[in-house]
């Protein structure tokens, strides 16, 4: 199958610090692919690179064939890779819904000019938008705080809400950092189920970090490991479990992959 | 109870810039308490009470224009002020078109050659006492070098400009004319060093505000400078004393008529009446005094002006009137012709004094015309 | 050139001095205190009057002006700053507050000193020449150095003092300070005062030489803001770094740049805005100050 | 922020809206020139031009804070667009009515210049470059040949004819009776243009957009918004505004200097908006009528003109953190 | 030791808390779990201070300590890890310790304390002069764990020390919590959303939902509770 993402060779120093050193694999389309590894291995400067906000060293991120590192974010969202944050990252004062409403964005047809005389065609988006917006709520199951302001909201659901973010702007390649943190079992699992469903449902790739052991070995199609900046393993999540690298690195004993 | 004649001032009085105005405003309000003390003035047959109408324009153009409004909106047909150059400029269209006389104490030529016909400088201007310094020092001192120092501000500017003209006219060689500071300089070594190392027999600081001339003085001092330092603006002498002390004696500057050789009983009794009313006199007043004295005798001398200022125009041309500030036969004119082309500058005696252990001196008296 | 260094140096330690008020109230408020520079004047009339008007040594000026400025400060962070930041939605609202502070304090200040430009008789006399290389007065040497030695006292303080370590975890992370049992409230207002202190010293310090009028308040925020841009806002290594490049930049600006008269400014601003384009938070600041 | 205005504006009928906007004109172009007439009181006229003019400008510095930017550079772009009208009526004998845009343009485009590298600066660092910019743009203003430096233009002649296809709209305001009256209505029909302008950004996606900028500059970015043009051209339409204002004051006072416009009247045009309620599209409008009319009305406490009016200040602050439009917000303005 | 009384507790207008008991015994171990928005973390904030409640009472050591500003609460003995770490990212990892013994004057004390400390945790010996804000994740939740000690505190409390920290450090973390209150006599308040580690290292255990505990026992028997299995342990695993 051809990879709809390509990493190839990338390479992150910040100043005498190598965050990334030589990573590459590659994403199948609707796989769900997790990035896991101790922390400050680089996984989220890993993610920012694909998404356009760091721009490697060296090496390069081919998107559908085409180069996509270096662009500016906006640009690498536009062609349909988007990602969440690490921090809860959301417009705190704007309720739930005008959060997802306004990351619609980038599916608007209207022109500057557009929005600013109100034509026909930014009517329909918004009315288009309003729509989407609520179904993405639905989906992701937030409709009891749907007017919520963001800045009144727990961890798990400014967690939920950033993903709901990411998805509105309706993009092939979604990039999670750390989406369960802050969740107990029961809301990670639901959340697991759902990201499946984005997969099987909307055809979306999807990457992952996370350190949820039980959720990532249970969502994901392969995992990647890094450590100190450098690939360490790549595998099914019965490999990387098994790997004693891996084990050694980061999942400390066996019954570490089951939680405690 | 006397009828009200309302005069005007226009000016800033507070904020940072507050001391451009307020000796001026509170120079009027000192004489018109005292004249209206005296039963007020007779202007034909009437007798009015002077009422002073201050603005605060917080030296802001815009703010100015407003005031010159409340000024025609009050019925007042003579402003003094504003303090500043922009401010003055900006009046000019409102003053014109209400028929208002103003005495702005600002000295761009436009205002007072015609067309413009309703500015009256207040006071004497430094292309006119820079040239009389300069000469008086060639001739007196034998300098031959002169350096200028200005802040960076509309006003200091274009005195300097106007200034290093005068001089190379006369003659003299100008040694440095391109050194600026900005007006919050607090150590203005660094700005004087190049100056001083032109070597200069004059250093004249251009229009330099009261409160940094004692700080000039002293670094130029201080950096071993012995010549000549003068400027063309009034200064005060408590602040030069404090602020410089010793180091200021021989510094020249223009000042009004208040040192014991020129100053008459009424100059005494005002410095007296301003130190009662206000706490402290403020040396610059002795020039700022004039304008409403100025105003107040041409209305005697026509009262049709009262409320017209084309009468005033008209009797600006042959008005005459003691000057009771100084000793002597001194008179109120109006002057101009030779730098405006028309009457449009109070007659003030061009005092220079020299500054000498917290006190002026008159080193001479001329006369514009 | 020694010249232009030791013009820098003197320069440089007073400008240090002002920032470091004015970063140490940003650091612990977020606060960009607009009256910083009426505070500096207020200090400088304080020692006008107790020195020139009541005849007192010059130290006792000074210590009234950073007594009478530290009560200041207090009092404003206690009853204007603190309630308003409790009660705005946006950190920004605090400028409104400050700049009304600054036209209050250019009120009372005319209201209390007066219009005119003041100063006090040198603490010292006599100047300094080495062979016309290097000219510097005593005062003038002797007020650098008293600086030097404030900002040095300061850091010391910051650094090692239990006060100062509350400020400095105050000024990191509020929340985690309170968990630490540092009474925040308290610890706000000692800083403002402290920040306060710092503007009124520097004006006692320089009315011995410069003199002080009620104009001097508004440019000196202004160049204030511009010495915690260079070195990071909110950073206290910063603002001395600041406080001595802008001295520096001055000294050779106006020595350098003399003949084309009136650019030194210009220069420097636009230096500063270039440097800034590249380097968003300032020398030392962190992303976003 | 601008939630509780929404949702009140969004409950309130179309029809109510547009009663309150037919008053607000009513009252700007009728009662207020009837106030006047009634009274006598001529010399309002100037200062509500001043406010309008004003506020025009602060709308500007309004828009900058709602991309999350304090803007205190206003007075640089008026000053710009002063010397731009003025340069062009008495050097190339520019119809004052053409200059008006090309002032609005200019600063626009310089705007854009100087904005893609400072627009990167967040917080109070952009705030004290602005700062600094009114500072340069005094200095240049001061080093230029071209605006005649310290001396200022002056003597500029006042608004000629407006007249398209010989069809005359604006008669030559040198042969009006009353300019003061001309000025005025020229100054409330453009503040109206811009506040008009403003609240349809604002309540469109634009608008949005902006308020993500404001938020979260790094989210916007990942959801697909260009933000460094969208800073630009939030910038861009200020600093339009500013120029605006700028160039009919100089037709009003017939006069330019660097001094016109300084880092007091940048720094006034942020309290403006400040005071007037940064949530709220007319804050900036009422702020400056408060402010700037506030001021001229205290003139009769003489010297303690500025202690009352900045006591006054602090007060309100302490009252209405959030602006005084905060008071339309039922639920006070807690966090 | 700590009894939180019938307490409520309000953010603008929404329940936070509605009328929340919980009890904790001294040298005990106390868990609290549950969904996210449950109100756990602002139990703590409660107890700490930094929020003011509207009704009810919370007492320690038998006196009443609601509406205390959280420096005196802290003076008393209470220290808290809170959510999110909040380390003073520009201190060192020395002076960030210190910080943890502000409300302390005994010189030696303080000495005696940072020694245990850096024994228990050997990594921060390592980077005790390094500033805070270039520690990993999991050194960080340490250093915090390490400042809460500093105080010599008689009740520590724990706002997820697990968040977002890699599994091999997770357990390390547990080992310590479990040490420190076995060592020390430390009484803890522990929230978790890893609610097998919580109910696993505990004594006791509060199940939260929507601000009102819903369960609470003994953590062993919670551990083998259905509706606890079901609810957040996942049943499958
Ligand atoms: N802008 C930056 N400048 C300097 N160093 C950086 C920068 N961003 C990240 N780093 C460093 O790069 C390394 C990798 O960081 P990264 O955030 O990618 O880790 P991570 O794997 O996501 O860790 P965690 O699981 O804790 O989130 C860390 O050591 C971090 O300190
Ligand atoms: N600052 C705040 N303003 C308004 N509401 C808040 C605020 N903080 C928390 N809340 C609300 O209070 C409730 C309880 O929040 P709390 O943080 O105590 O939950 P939690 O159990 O710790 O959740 P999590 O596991 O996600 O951290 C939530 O519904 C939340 O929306
Ligand atoms: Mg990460
Ligand atoms: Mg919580």
């Amino acid at each position: 199958m051809i990879p709809i993402l390509q990493v190839k060779n990338v390479t992150k120093r910040y100043g005498g610090l190598t965050a990334n050193n030589d990573i590459s694999f590659d994403v199948a389309p609707q796989e769900i692919l997790s990035v896991i590894g101790p922390n400050g291995a680089g996984k989220s400067t890993l993610f920012k690179q694909i998404a356009g906000f760091v721009t490697p060293t060296t090496g390069e991120v081919i998107y559908k064939g085409t180069k996509i590192s270096g662009l500016p974010p906006h640009k690498v969202a536009r062609m349909g890779v988007v990602r969440t944050f690490q921090e809860t990252t959301i417009f705190k004062s704007m309720t739930v819904r005008e959060n997802v409403i306004v990351s619609h964005h980038l599916r608007s047809k209207a022109s500057l000019l557009g929005f600013f005389f109100g034509s026909s065609q930014a009517k329909a988006d918004e009315a288009e938008f309003g729509k989407s917006a609520d179904d993405i709520i639905d989906f992701l199951g937030l409709q009891a705080i749907r007017n919520e302001l963001a800045s009144n909201l727990p961890q798990g659901h400014l967690r939920a809400l950033g993903m709901a973010i990411g998805l509105a702007t309706q993009p092939e390649v979604i990039l999670l950092d750390e989406p369960f943190a802050g969740m107990n079992h029961d809301e990670t699992m639901r959340m697991v189920a759902l990201v499946r469903r984005l997969r099987d449902e909307r055809g979306l790739t999807v990457l992952l970090v996370e350190h949820d052991m039980p959720a990532v070995m249970k969502i994901s199609d392969r995992i990647v490991c890094i450590n100190f900046g450098e690939k360490i393993a790549e595998g099914s999540p019965s490999e990387i479990q098994a790997n004693p690298r891996v084990i050694e690195a980061y999942l400390g004993s066996e019954d570490a992959a089951i939680g405690m | 109870e006397n009828a009200k004649l309302k005069i005007g001032f226009v000016g800033v009085t507070s904020g940072p810039a507050a001391a451009w105005g307020i000796s001026n405003q509170r120079s009027m309000e000192a004489r018109a308490a005292w004249l209206n003390e005296l039963g007020g003035v007779q202007i034909g047959d009437t007798t009015y009470d002077i009422e002073i109408v201050p603005f605060d324009d917080q030296k802001d153009p815009k703010r100015a224009i407003a005031g010159m409004e409340k000024m025609a909106q009050d019925g007042i047909h003579y402003v003094v002020g504003p303090n500043v150059d922009d401010g003055a400029a900006a009046v000019r269209p409102v003053a014109e078109q209400n028929g208002i006389m103003y005495f702005p104490y600002a000295f761009p030529k436009e205002l007072y050659t015609a067309p413009a016909s309703n500015a009256i400088l207040g006071m004497v201007a430094n292309y006119q006492s820079g040239p009389a310094i300069y000469k008086y020092l060639m001739e007196n001192n034998g300098i031959k070098k002169v350096a200028f120092v200005a802040g960076n501000e509309s006003d200091p500017l274009s005195q300097r400009d106007s200034g290093a003209a005068a001089a190379r006219e006369l003659g003299l060689e100008v040694v440095s004319d391109s050194v600026t500071y900005q007006m919050d300089t607090t150590d203005f070594t660094p700005v004087l060093l190049p100056v001083i190392q032109t070597a200069p027999d004059l250093l004249v600081l251009s229009g330099v505000s009261p409160a940094n001339a004692p700080q000039l003085i002293r670094s130029a001092r201080e950096l071993g400078y012995t010549g000549l330092i003068s400027t063309e603006t009034a200064q005060d002498a408590a602040v030069l004393a404090e602020g410089a002390g010793e180091l200021a004696n021989g510094f020249i500057s223009v000042g009004g008529a208040s040192t014991p050789e020129l100053a008459s009983d009424t100059m005494k009794e005002f410095v007296q009446r301003y130190t009662d009313m206000f706490g402290e006199y403020n040396d610059e007043s002795n020039t700022k005094v004039y304008a409403l004295e100025y105003i107040v005798e041409t209305l005697k001398a026509n009262p049709a002006a009262i409320d017209n200022v084309e009468e005033f125009k008209k009797t600006m041309d042959t008005f005459e009137a003691p000057n009771p500030f100084m000793v002597g036969d001194a008179k109120l004119t109006y002057v101009g012709t030779s730098s405006f082309g028309q009457k449009r500058q109070v007659s003030v005696p061009l005092v220079v004094n020299e500054y000498k252990d917290g006190k002026f001196e008159t080193l001479f008296v001329a006369q514009v015309d | 050139m020694e010249q232009i260094l030791a013009n820098g140096l003197y320069l440089g330690a007073q400008y240090a001095l002002i920032a470091l008020g004015l970063t140490l109230i940003f650091s612990l408020m977020n606060v960009l205190n607009f009256a910083h520079g009426q505070m500096y004047v207020f200090g400088g009339f304080v020692t006008y009057t107790v020195v020139a008007q009541l005849g007192l040594p010059f130290i006792v000026g000074l210590i009234a002006s950073a007594v009478v400025l530290a009560v200041m400060g207090a009092l404003i962070e206690k009853f204007l700053f603190r309630p308003v930041i409790a009660r705005s939605k946006r950190d920004e609202s605090t400028m409104l507050l400050a700049a009304g502070i600054a036209f209050f304090l250019d009120a009372v200040i005319l209201l209390l000193f007066g219009e005119k430009q003041r100063g006090v008789p040198k603490v010292v006399n006599g100047v300094f020449n080495w062979d016309m290389r290097l000219i510097m007065p005593y005062d003038r040497i002797l007020i650098a150095v008293l600086a030097i030695a404030l900002i040095v006292g300061f850091i010391l303080f910051m650094q090692y003092s239990r006060t100062g370590r509350a400020m400095r975890a105050l000024a990191q992370d509020r929340v985690a300070a309170q968990l630490m049992g540092v009474d925040v409230d308290r610890y706000s207002m000692i800083g403002f005062a402290l920040g306060a202190m710092l503007a009124g010293l520097v004006g006692g310090l320089l009315v011995t030489i410069t003199g002080i009028n009620l104009g001097m308040g508004g440019p000196t925020s202004i160049k204030a803001f511009l010495m915690i841009m260079i070195g990071g806002a909110g950073v206290i290594s910063g603002a001395i770094a600041g406080g001595f490049i802008l001295g520096m930049m001055e000294s050779i600006g106006l020595t350098l740049l003399a003949a084309y008269g009136d650019v030194t400014y210009l220069v420097i601003f636009v230096t500063l805005m270039i440097f800034l384009a590249i380097r968003p938070q300032g020398l030392m600041g962190k992303p976003w100050g | 922020m601008t939630d509780q205005t929404q949702s009140i504006a969004q409950g309130r009928s179309s029809t109510t809206r547009l009663a309150g906007v037919l008053a607000f004109l009513l009252a700007v172009f009728v009662l207020v020139p009837a106030f006047i007439a009634l009274t006598g009181r001529w010399d309002f006229y100037y200062t509500l031009t001043s406010v309008a003019l004003l506020s025009v400008a602060a709308a500007g510095v309004w828009l900058t804070f709602y991309i999350g930017r304090i803007n205190i550079g206003q007075g640089a772009y008026a000053l710009t667009g002063g010397y731009v009208s003025a340069i062009l009526i008495t050097q190339y004998g520019v119809s004052f009515w053409l200059t008006l845009p090309l002032a609005g343009l200019f600063c626009a485009l310089v705007s854009v210049v100087i904005g893609l590298p400072i627009l990167r600066l967040r917080g109070v660092y952009f705030a004290m470059v602005t700062l600094v910019l009114t500072e340069v743009a005094r200095l240049t203003a001061l080093a230029l040949p071209v605006t005649n430096g310290a001396k200022g233009i002056t003597s500029i002649p006042l608004p000629g004819e407006l007249s398209i296809f010989g069809l005359t709209i604006i008669p030559d305001f040198a042969t009006l009776a009353n300019p003061k009256l001309a000025f005025y209505l020229m100054a409330a029909v453009l503040m109206v243009v811009t506040y008009l302008v403003l609240w349809r950004i604002v309540n469109s996606r634009l608008g949005h957009l902006c308020r993500s900028l404001q938020q979260n500059e790094e989210l916007s970015a990942s959801i697909g918004v260009n933000t460094a043009m969208l800073r630009v051209l939030a910038y861009a339409i200020s600093s339009f505004f500013g120029g605006l204002a700028g160039a009919i004051f100089v037709a009003i006072s017939q006069s330019i200097y660097p001094s016109s416009f300084v880092v007091q009247d940048s720094v006034n045009f942020m309290l403006y908006c400040f005071l007037g309620g940064l949530g709220y599209v007319f804050g900036p409008m009422l702020g400056t009528l408060l402010l700037y009319f506030g001021w001229d009305l205290l003139s009769v406490a003489k010297q303690y003109q500025l202690l009352i009016y900045s006591g006054a200040l602090i007060a309100l602050m302490l009252v209405l953190p959030n602006g005084v439009l905060s008071l339309l917000d039922r639920k006070g303005g807690r966090k | 030791m700590l009894s939180f009384d019938n307490v409520e507790l309000y953010y603008d207008h929404v329940y936070a808390l509605k009328g929340v008991s919980i009890d904790l015994m001294e040298g005990e171990t106390v868990a609290l779990i549950g969904a996210n928005g449950a109100g756990k973390s602002s139990i703590l904030r409660a107890i700490t201070g930094l929020r003011k409640i509207k009704s009810g009472t919370i007492s320690y050591l038998g006196d009443r300590i609601d509406g205390r500003p959280a420096a005196e609460i802290v003076k008393r003995g209470i220290a808290m890890v809170p959510e999110g770490r909040r380390v003073f990212p520009l201190m060192s990892v020395k002076d960030n310790l210190l910080m943890g013994a502000f409300t302390r004057t005994d010189k030696q004390g303080i000495e005696q304390t940072l020694d245990s400390v850096l024994t228990r945790f050997p990594r921060l010996k390592e980077r005790f002069t390094q500033q805070a804000s270039t520690l990993s994740g999991g050194e960080q939740q340490m250093m915090v764990i390490g400042r809460a000690l500093m105080a010599k505190p008689k009740l520590l409390l724990l706002d997820e020390p697990s968040l977002g920290i890699a599994p091999k450090l997770v357990q390390d973390i547990a080992r310590a919590i479990v040490a420190i209150s076995r060592d020390e006599g430390v009484s803890v308040l522990l929230v978790e959303q890893n609610s097998r580690m919580a109910l696993s290292i505990s004594n006791r255990a509060y199940a939260l939902s929507t601000g009102q505990v819903v369960l609470s026992g003994n953590s062993k028997d919670l551990m083998h509770d259905d509706r606890i299995k079901a609810a957040y342990l996942g049943g499958e695993l």
